[in-house]
C-alpha cells in the first residue's frame, strides 16, 4: 500500500503547476475565453513541450505515461488553474482512440497529438442520445472502395479547432446496440461535414456536427468495422478519470480562494472566518474534498484493470464528485457573496468548471445507475 | 380551514386572466418562458400596458393611483402573471421607492415623483450596497457633504441592478461622519444626469449585464432631494426593506420553472424513455414538487395572515430561505434535465438575438440561469443573514 | 381562503392540549410504556369522555367530526404529548372501516367505540408484504354457513387489547390484486387465533396474529364480499393523515424541547443556543416545521374529496414529513447531546415516535413513489 | 500509487484470517451479526482467547507484553475482525490506559496494572465525563482533597460505559480548585471497592443499559494512585484522548452493517421483487457504498502516513466525522430495510435470550440500533466540537 506520487509524476506535477500559476493566470485565461479560438496555441505549444500531453500517452504509443496515475496528475493540475484548452478531446479521447485501434499509418497522428501538432475532436454523443454511449444512429453506407457518413453530433467538444474529427458511425444493429459501432477519421474540411461552433459556458468551445453523405476511403476506419465500442468504452471510461481528477483541482482551488476570503473580508467588524457557521461549512466541505481525493485515486488505480471495476470504480468517483463537487461550488459562492457572481473573479469560472463537468459522459444520476447495475 | 380561494377572489382571478389574455403580448410571454432579456424597451411597454389598465402598484393607495389590493388579490395577481409569463415588474419605483415617498415623502415629492413612476417617465434604480459592505449594509462610506442649497455626494455604489436604464437612484449617504454606523445616514434622490456620476457595468458570471457599480464624484444634489430628516435615513431605508415585501417565496417562479422542467423531461429520452420516467429523475423532480405544494400552502397561509391585518415578522426570512432553496434546486434541476446541451453558453439566446436554439425546446439558458440565479440566496439579505433573524427573534433574548 | 381552526375544532384542541399537558406527563407515559398492557385504561375512559374519539367519527357515525381537520386537530395533540394509546388502531381503522362498510348490526359497534368501551385492532399486513396494501394471502375458504380464515397477520398494533381484530382476507385473486379481499370481524379469542405480542420501540404494544382454520358466520364479513380495498385504501389515507399529524405534533415538542435547552444548557461559559451553527440548524428546523404544518393542512384539506387529489396529497405529506421528521428528530437529539440519549428524557421518546411513523402504512420512499405515480 | 497490500501485509491477513476462523467462537460471531449483547462473560472469554494468542494489545511496545504492529497492521487485524463479526475488544484498559500508563505512570504502576490489563483480571472504565460538562470536559468538578497518605474524592462522573463490569476506574479530578480550568487536574486510579462508590444505571433510549453514573462520596484513593503528577492530569488525559485512536473511521463496522443491509434488502420484498432492486432504495445503497468506498481510501491514506512516522493532526477529526455520517445513515438504511419490522422493540433478542426473532433475519435490532448509534455523533468529542477543531486547524490564526 502506498499512497505517494512516483518521482516522475511528483515533477511533472511540480512543473506544471509553477508553469500554469506563472502563465496561467486568471487575466490570461479570461481572454483565452473571450478569444474568437476559445483556447490559446501558444499555451499549447508549451504544454506539449512540458511533456504534459506526452504523460497521457503510453511508451508504446510514443509517451511517458498514459497510465490512471498520470492522467489524474495532469488533470488535477489543469483543474487548479481551471485550464479550457483541449487536453481531454485532443490527448485523451481524439489521441486514445487512435493509439487505441489505429494502424501504423494511422498512429503516426499520435505523434503529431504529442508534438502538441495536432488537434483533434471525438463527435460521438448525438441529439437525444444525452449519455447513452451506446446510442450511435448516424450511418455508414458503403460504396466503391470506401463509406458514406450521415448524421449529427451534438455538443463536440473542439470541433473547430481539430483537423480531424473521430466520428463514430454505426455499421450495422440498431441504436442502442454496442455491437456495430465504428470509428472513422474524418478531416473536419471534408465535402459534406458543416460545423456549428459556439461557446461553452464553463470555456472553451463546441459545435453541432452535421455529416451529410460524407464519403471516405476505407483507410479511415479504426480498427475492425463495427468493433469500436470497447475501445470507446475505455477511453471514455479515461476520460471520466480525467473529469474527476479536474473537478477536484477545481474544488481545491474554490476551497482555497475561499478560505483566503474568510480570513480577509470583514464584515460587522471581524473577519468572516470567525463565524461558526462558515467555519462548520469549510470544515465539511474539506472533508468531501478528501473524500473526493480518495474517490479520484481509486478510479485512476482501477483504470487498467478488469473492465466491470474499472466502470464500478469510474461510476463511483463521478458520482461521489457530482454531489460534492456541487456542494463546493454552491457553497463557496454563498460564502463569498456577491464578488463571486462576477465573471472577472477567478472562482466564477472555477466553479463553472466543477459544475459542468457534470455534463460530460453522465451525470451524478447517470453514474449512480451505473453503479447500481455494476454493483448488481 | 378552506384551502379554496371564495367567490370574490375567483372572480378577482378570471378578471386578471382576461386581462393578460387580452393584452400581455406574446412575443412578450415568450420570451420570459425562454429566459431571453427583454431590454428597456420591452420592460417600458409591458410597464405602459399595465399603467393603462390601472394595475401598474398593487399596493399603493388609491389617492396616489395604486389598486390597494389586499394580500390575497396581490398574491392571485402574482401567481397569474408568473402563470402567464407576464413580465416581472421592475420594483425600484414602484414598490420600494413608492411606500416610502408616500410615508416620509414632502408634498411636493410625491406630487413630482410618484406620477412620473407611474407613466414610466422615470426609471429608478437603489444606490444602497457599497463595496465591501456586503449584507453589513449600515457599513456604507458614501458621504453627502452639505455646500449651501446642496448635498455633495463622493463614494460609491454597487450592485445597482439594471442601472444602466435609470434616469434616478435613490442612495443612502453618510451625512454625519461622527455619528453611530447606523446614525448620520440619510436618504437622497439623485438625478442621474448629474455631472460626476458613472455608472460602469458588473458582468455576472453567466456573461449578462444586469448589475452595475455606481461612482459619485462631487456630485451636486439640490437639499429638496432629501427625503425625511437629515441622519433619518436609516428608518426610511429599513422601512422601505421590510415593508411590502411581496412574493418574497417566489412560488409563481418555481411553479413556471418547475413545469418547463417538466416539458424538458418529458421530451428528453433517456436509455430509451423519457426522461420524466427515469425514477432517479423523478424523484429529484417530486421532492422538489411535494416541496413547493408544502411552499405555495405556507405562503398562502402567511398572506391570508397578512390580509386579516397580522404584520409579518420572521415568517418572510422564512419564506425567502425556503422560496430560494426551492428555486435553486428547480434551477438544478432544469440543467440535469438539459443534458450535454447545458454546456453551450447561447449568449444570443440570452440576448434576444435571432439565432435558432442550439439544443431541445428550453434548454439554450439553463446553464447560464442555474449560475446566475445563485444570486437569489446572496442578494436582499443573504440566507445567512435570514437565518441570524430567524433564530433571533425565535430564541428571543436568551441567545 | 382561510386557515384558522372552527371554533369547535379549536375547543377541542385547547381541552386535549390542557389535558394531556396536565395528566399525561412523561412520568406517566413512561410507566405506561413499561406497563404489561402498554396503554392505560383511564386515560382512555378520559379521552372518551373528552369527546376525542367522537371527533374522528361523522354525525352520521355517531360522532361529531370525521373530516381531515378533525383528524389532525386530535393527532397533532396526542402528537404533542407523545400518546401511546391506540385512537389509530381502534378508532381511524377499526373504527372507521365498521362505519364505512358495515350493516345496522354491526355499526353499533362504532357506538361503542366513541364511548370508550370497546378496542379493535385492524389486521393487515402480512409478512414480505411490506407497505403493498393490496397484498393480501390471508384466505377465507366458504363451509356450511360461514367461512374459515386462515393466514398470518403482521406487526397488528393494539391486538391484544383488542375484543375484535378486523381482518383483511382474499376470497378471489391473487396476492397484489384490489378486487376480491373482504374484511371480518373476528373476536380476538377464537378459535384458531393466536397472537404473539410484543412491545413496540415508540411505545404501545402489537402481535404476530396467526389465524388457523378460523370459522365464522356470514355476518362477520363486512361488506360484500372481495370488495373492501377502496374502503381500506381511505382508511388507510386518513390514519397517514392522522400519522402525518402526530408527528407534525411531535415535531414541534422536540423543537420546543431544544429550544428551552439551548436557553438554559451552558457550555463553554454560555448558553449554548448563542453558538451560530446551532442557531442555524433551528432555523432550518422551523422553516421545516412549517412546511410540514403545510404539507398537513394540504392532506387533510383532501381527504374527502377525489381519490386521486386525496392520495396525491397524502403521499405528499408522508414524503415531506418522513424527510423532514427525520431532520428534526435526529438534530434536536444531536443539539441536546447525551441527555437525549437517555430513556427517562422527554425527546428520547418523542423522537422515536417521530421516526417510527415512517414505518407504518408505507416510509418516505414508498410515498415518494406513490407520488410519483399519481403525478404522472 | 500502489491500492493493494504487499506481500507482508497479505502474509498478515492471511495469519489473522486463519486465526479469526480457528479461534473466534460461531456463537459469539452469531451475537455480534446480529447484534446481541455480549454480557461481561462473552467479553471476558473472547479478551482471553485474544491474550493467549498474544494479539490483545497491538498498539503496545513488545516490553508490555503488546504486539507492537505498525499502522497498516493493526487497520488488517480491526477489519478482518469486522469481517468475521469478532467481538470489540473493550477499550479503557488497553488502548486507553495501557499508553497513558506506559508514558507517564511510576515502574510500580507498570509492573503491577499492565500485566492485569493484559490477564483480564482488572476491568477498566473511564471517569471522565461529568453531568453539564458534556464537550467541555476540563469544566469537570469532581474534587479530590489531599488527606495524609490519601485523596479524598467527592463528586459525580456520568457516561461511564460499561461501568457496571469494572473492578477499576480512571478518573480526572479537580486538585487545585483556584488554578485556571486545564491546570489543578490529577490522573487518578480508583478501585471501584472502595467504600463511598455507587454505580448507577443509565438506561439509554434503545432499553440498553451500557453506561453508567458513578457516585463519590469520602472516597479514600492512596496518594500513590496518583499518575504522574499531581494538576498535570490534563496532559495525560489530552494524550489519551488524542493518542492512538485507531479505527476512528469505523470502516469495518460500516463495512460489515452495509452487507447486513444487503442481505435483508435481498430477501425483503417490494412492490412484487426484492427490495434491493427498488431505485429509490438501490440509490440510497448505493450512495452509502460510493462514501464508504472513498472513506476506506481516505483511511488507508491516513493510516499509511501514520504507518510512515507522520503523526495524524486534523485527520482524526475528518475521519470522525464523516466515519458517523456514514455509519449512521447505513443504521438508517437497515431499519429502512426492516420496513414494518422496524417497529417492534425486541428486548429478549437485544438481551441475548432464546426467544425466536420476531420479523425476518437482523431485523430484530435495526429500530433500536438506529437509535443508539446516534451517540456515534455525540460522544467521544461530538462532531461539532470535531468541525471546530478543522475549521480552527485549517483556517489558522486568523480565524
Amino acid at each position: 500500500m502506498n499512497f505517494e506520487l512516483t518521482e516522475t509524476r511528483q515533477m511533472l506535477q511540480d512543473s506544471l503547476r509553477r508553469f500554469l500559476s506563472d502563465r496561467y493566470t486568471t487575466e490570461v485565461r479570461n481572454k483565452i475565453i473571450d478569444s474568437d479560438a476559445g483556447l490559446s496555441t501558444e499555451i499549447w505549444d508549451q504544454l506539449a513541450e512540458l511533456g504534459v500531453i506526452g504523460a497521457l500517452f503510453t511508451e508504446e504509443q510514443g509517451g511517458f505515461g498514459g497510465a490512471g496515475f498520470d492522467v489524474t496528475t495532469v488533470f488535477e493540475e489543469l483543474g487548479r488553474a481551471g485550464v479550457v484548452e483541449p487536453l481531454l478531446d485532443t490527448a485523451i479521447l481524439g489521441g486514445g482512440l487512435i493509439a487505441a485501434l489505429g494502424d501504423a499509418d494511422q498512429q503516426s497522428l499520435v505523434e503529431r497529438v504529442i508534438a502538441g501538432d495536432l488537434h483533434l475532436a471525438f463527435a460521438h454523443s448525438e441529439p437525444g442520445g444525452r449519455y447513452d454511449l451506446n446510442h450511435v444512429a448516424t450511418s455508414v453506407t458503403a460504396e466503391d472502395g470506401g463509406v458514406t457518413l450521415t448524421g449529427r453530433k451534438a455538443v463536440v467538444a473542439n470541433a473547430e479547432a481539430a483537423e480531424i474529427l473521430v466520428v463514430s458511425a454505426r455499421e450495422s444493429g440498431e441504436a442502442g446496440d454496442e455491437d456495430g459501432i465504428s470509428l472513422f477519421l474524418v478531416p473536419r474540411d471534408a465535402a459534406g461535414v458543416s460545423v456549428r461552433g459556439y461557446p461553452l459556458l464553463a470555456g472553451g468551445r463546441a459545435a453541432e456536427v452535421d455529416l451529410d453523405q460524407v464519403s471516405l476511403p476505407e483507410s479511415a476506419r479504426l480498427g475492425a468495422p463495427g468493433a469500436a465500442y470497447s475501445a470507446i468504452a475505455e477511453r471514455v471510461s479515461a476520460a471520466s478519470v480525467a473529469l474527476a481528477a479536474e473537478a477536484l483541482g477545481a474544488m481545491e482551488t474554490a476551497t482555497e480562494l475561499t478560505r483566503g476570503y474568510l480570513l480577509t473580508r470583514q464584515q460587522f467588524g471581524r473577519p468572516i472566518g470567525t463565524f461558526q457557521v462558515l467555519q462548520h461549512r469549510m470544515a465539511d466541505l474539506w472533508i468531501e474534498l478528501e473524500q473526493a481525493r480518495s474517490a479520484v485515486i481509486n478510479a485512476a488505480g482501477h483504470l487498467e484493470g478488469d473492465a466491470r471495476m474499472r466502470d464500478l470504480n469510474v461510476a463511483a468517483a463521478r458520482n461521489l464528485i457530482g454531489r460534492a463537487g456541487r456542494l463546493v461550488a454552491e457553497d463557496t459562492i454563498q460564502m463569498h457573496g456577491g464578488i463571486a457572481m462576477t465573471q472577472e473573479y477567478e472562482l466564477a469560472h472555477i466553479a463553472k468548471r466543477i459544475v459542468m463537468s457534470d455534463h460530460r459522459f453522465g451525470d451524478t444520476d447517470h453514474h449512480l445507475e451505473q453503479f447500481i447495475a455494476l454493483s448488481a | 380551514m378552506d384551502l379554496s380561494y371564495n367567490a370574490d377572489e375567483l372572480a378577482f382571478r378570471d378578471e386578471v386572466r382576461a386581462f393578460l389574455e387580452e393584452k400581455l403580448p406574446k412575443e412578450m410571454s415568450d420570451a420570459v418562458r425562454e429566459g431571453r432579456s427583454l431590454g428597456k424597451d420591452g420592460h417600458d411597454r409591458w410597464h405602459a400596458i399595465l399603467n393603462e389598465q390601472g394595475w401598474l402598484a398593487p399596493n399603493w393607495p388609491r389617492e396616489f393611483g395604486g389598486c390597494e389590493w389586499n394580500a390575497v388579490q396581490r398574491h392571485i395577481f402574482e401567481e397569474e402573471c408568473c402563470r402567464a409569463h407576464a413580465p416581472r415588474i421592475v420594483p425600484f419605483g414602484l414598490t420600494m421607492l413608492g411606500p416610502v415617498l408616500q410615508k416620509f415623502g414632502s408634498k411636493a415629492q410625491q406630487d413630482y415623483y410618484l406620477p412620473r413612476i407611474l407613466s414610466g417617465e422615470d426609471w429608478w434604480c437603489q444606490g444602497y450596497s457599497e463595496p465591501g459592505a456586503g449584507s453589513d449594509l449600515a457599513s456604507l462610506k458614501t458621504k453627502a457633504v452639505r455646500d449651501g442649497d446642496h448635498y455633495v455626494v463622493n463614494g460609491q455604489k454597487t450592485w445597482t441592478t439594471l442601472g444602466q436604464y435609470a434616469n434616478w437612484i435613490f442612495c443612502l449617504v453618510r451625512t454625519d461622519p461622527d455619528a453611530k454606523q447606523q446614525e448620520g445616514i440619510s436618504f437622497l434622490l439623485i438625478d442621474m444626469d448629474t455631472p460626476g456620476i458613472e455608472v460602469r457595468p458588473i458582468i455576472l458570471l453567466d456573461g449578462t449585464h444586469e448589475v452595475n457599480e455606481v461612482w459619485f464624484t462631487d456630485v451636486r444634489v439640490p437639499v429638496e432631494n432629501l427625503v425625511g430628516e437629515e441622519n433619518k435615513g436609516w428608518t426610511y431605508a429599513k422601512y422601505l426593506l421590510t415593508h411590502e415585501r411581496t412574493n418574497i417565496a417566489g412560488v409563481g417562479f418555481s411553479q413556471a420553472g418547475l413545469d418547463a422542467v417538466k416539458r424538458m423531461a418529458r421530451a428528453e429520452m433517456s436509455g430509451g424513455r423519457p426522461l420524466i420516467e427515469n425514477p432517479h429523475f423523478a424523484a429529484r423532480l417530486a421532492r422538489a414538487e411535494i416541496d413547493l405544494m408544502a411552499m405555495a400552502t405556507t405562503n398562502l397561509r402567511i398572506i391570508s395572515r397578512a390580509a386579516s391585518g397580522q404584520a409579518p415578522g420572521v415568517e418572510s426570512s422564512m419564506l425567502k430561505v425556503k422560496g430560494t432553496i426551492i428555486r435553486q434546486e428547480i434551477n438544478d434541476l432544469a440543467r440535469r434535465a438539459a443534458g450535454i446541451y447545458a454546456m453551450p453558453f447561447a449568449s444570443e439566446a440570452v440576448e434576444g438575438g435571432n439565432e435558432p436554439p442550439i439544443g431541445p425546446e428550453g434548454a439554450d439558458h439553463v446553464g447560464a440561469q442555474y449560475f446566475n440565479n445563485r444570486k437569489l440566496s446572496i442578494f436582499g439579505g443573504s440566507n445567512e443573514i435570514q437565518r441570524n433573524i430567524i433564530a433571533k427573534v425565535k430564541l428571543g433574548g436568551g441567545a
